[in-house]
């Protein structure tokens, strides 16, 4: 009788080793893969707005020189033809 | 097995859990897990797996959620099974010096 | 940031002014900023500086190319910052309002 029960209790402790070992790794895994993937989202979210800042700036920047080429060029002719005109009155 | 067998490893096992969360053991398993799980590599292979799944999908179209359910299945099968042994091994021993 | 960044940069770039085109409000901010530019005298004193450049040049030396390229870091120096921080605060309004 003391034999069997023995065995009976090893096995169990052997069952009760498995479960408790799938228990644990289960609610860890879970906990884990949550977490990795809250922050691995966040990270990506982060990310993404440092490049919209950034390319907000380098948008904003090129429509700036864009504009500023544009006006220049028109400066320039402006002047130079207004110069010009001012010359040839002037020789008259 | 019989009625009689049945209520005494419930009887064990209430003891056994009651034990393993009273001397804090339930715990120590836990925080065993994490480490065994960052230093094997397996924290940065699922970091790894979620940015291909985000990138894959595009941010806007991924939830916590989505991305939980998507990579579940490759972080289980991705935990080493010297791991797994040595949970075991930790959870045994214990066993051996508390279940009496 | 990873060696994607570039082609990522590309594409959100590209969808930033494709918005901005799209509706109308790419000529609008060209037009907001030749007013403020305008406004706040930049236009007079690069008017006076083509003038001096002619005048230190010669007339007859001077194309509008050469001017351009003579006015173009002083135009871009003397933009007040103001005016800068006006232009990317209302393209960062823009693309907010217009978020998908």
């Amino acid at each position: 009788e003391e034999a069997r029960r023995k065995q009976e209790c090893e096995a169990f402790l052997v069952q009760f080793s498995f479960s408790l070992c799938a228990e644990v790794l289960r609610d860890v895994l879970a906990e884990s893969i949550q977490q990795t993937a809250r922050e691995q989202i966040q990270e990506a979210e982060i990310d993404q707005r440092e490049l919209e800042a950034l390319c907000t700036e380098q948008v904003c920047t090129g429509l700036l020189e864009e504009t500023l080429d544009t006006e220049l060029t028109l400066l320039a002719e402006e002047v130079l033809e207004a110069e010009l005109q001012h010359i040839h009155k002037y020789i008259k | 097995r019989g009625p009689n067998t049945s209520s005494r490893d419930l009887k064990m096992r209430a003891t056994i859990n009651q034990k393993l969360t009273e001397m804090g053991e339930r715990e120590r398993l836990k925080e065993l897990l994490r480490a065994k799980l960052t230093e094997c590599g397996w924290k940065d292979q699922m970091k790894a797996h979620c940015k291909e799944v985000i990138k894959e999908k595009g941010l806007e179209h991924v939830t916590v959620e989505d991305l939980v359910v998507e990579i579940t299945p490759k972080g289980r099968a991705l935990v080493p099974d010297s791991v797994k042994k040595e949970l075991l091994q930790r959870i045994r021993m214990f066993l051996a010096q508390h279940a009496t």
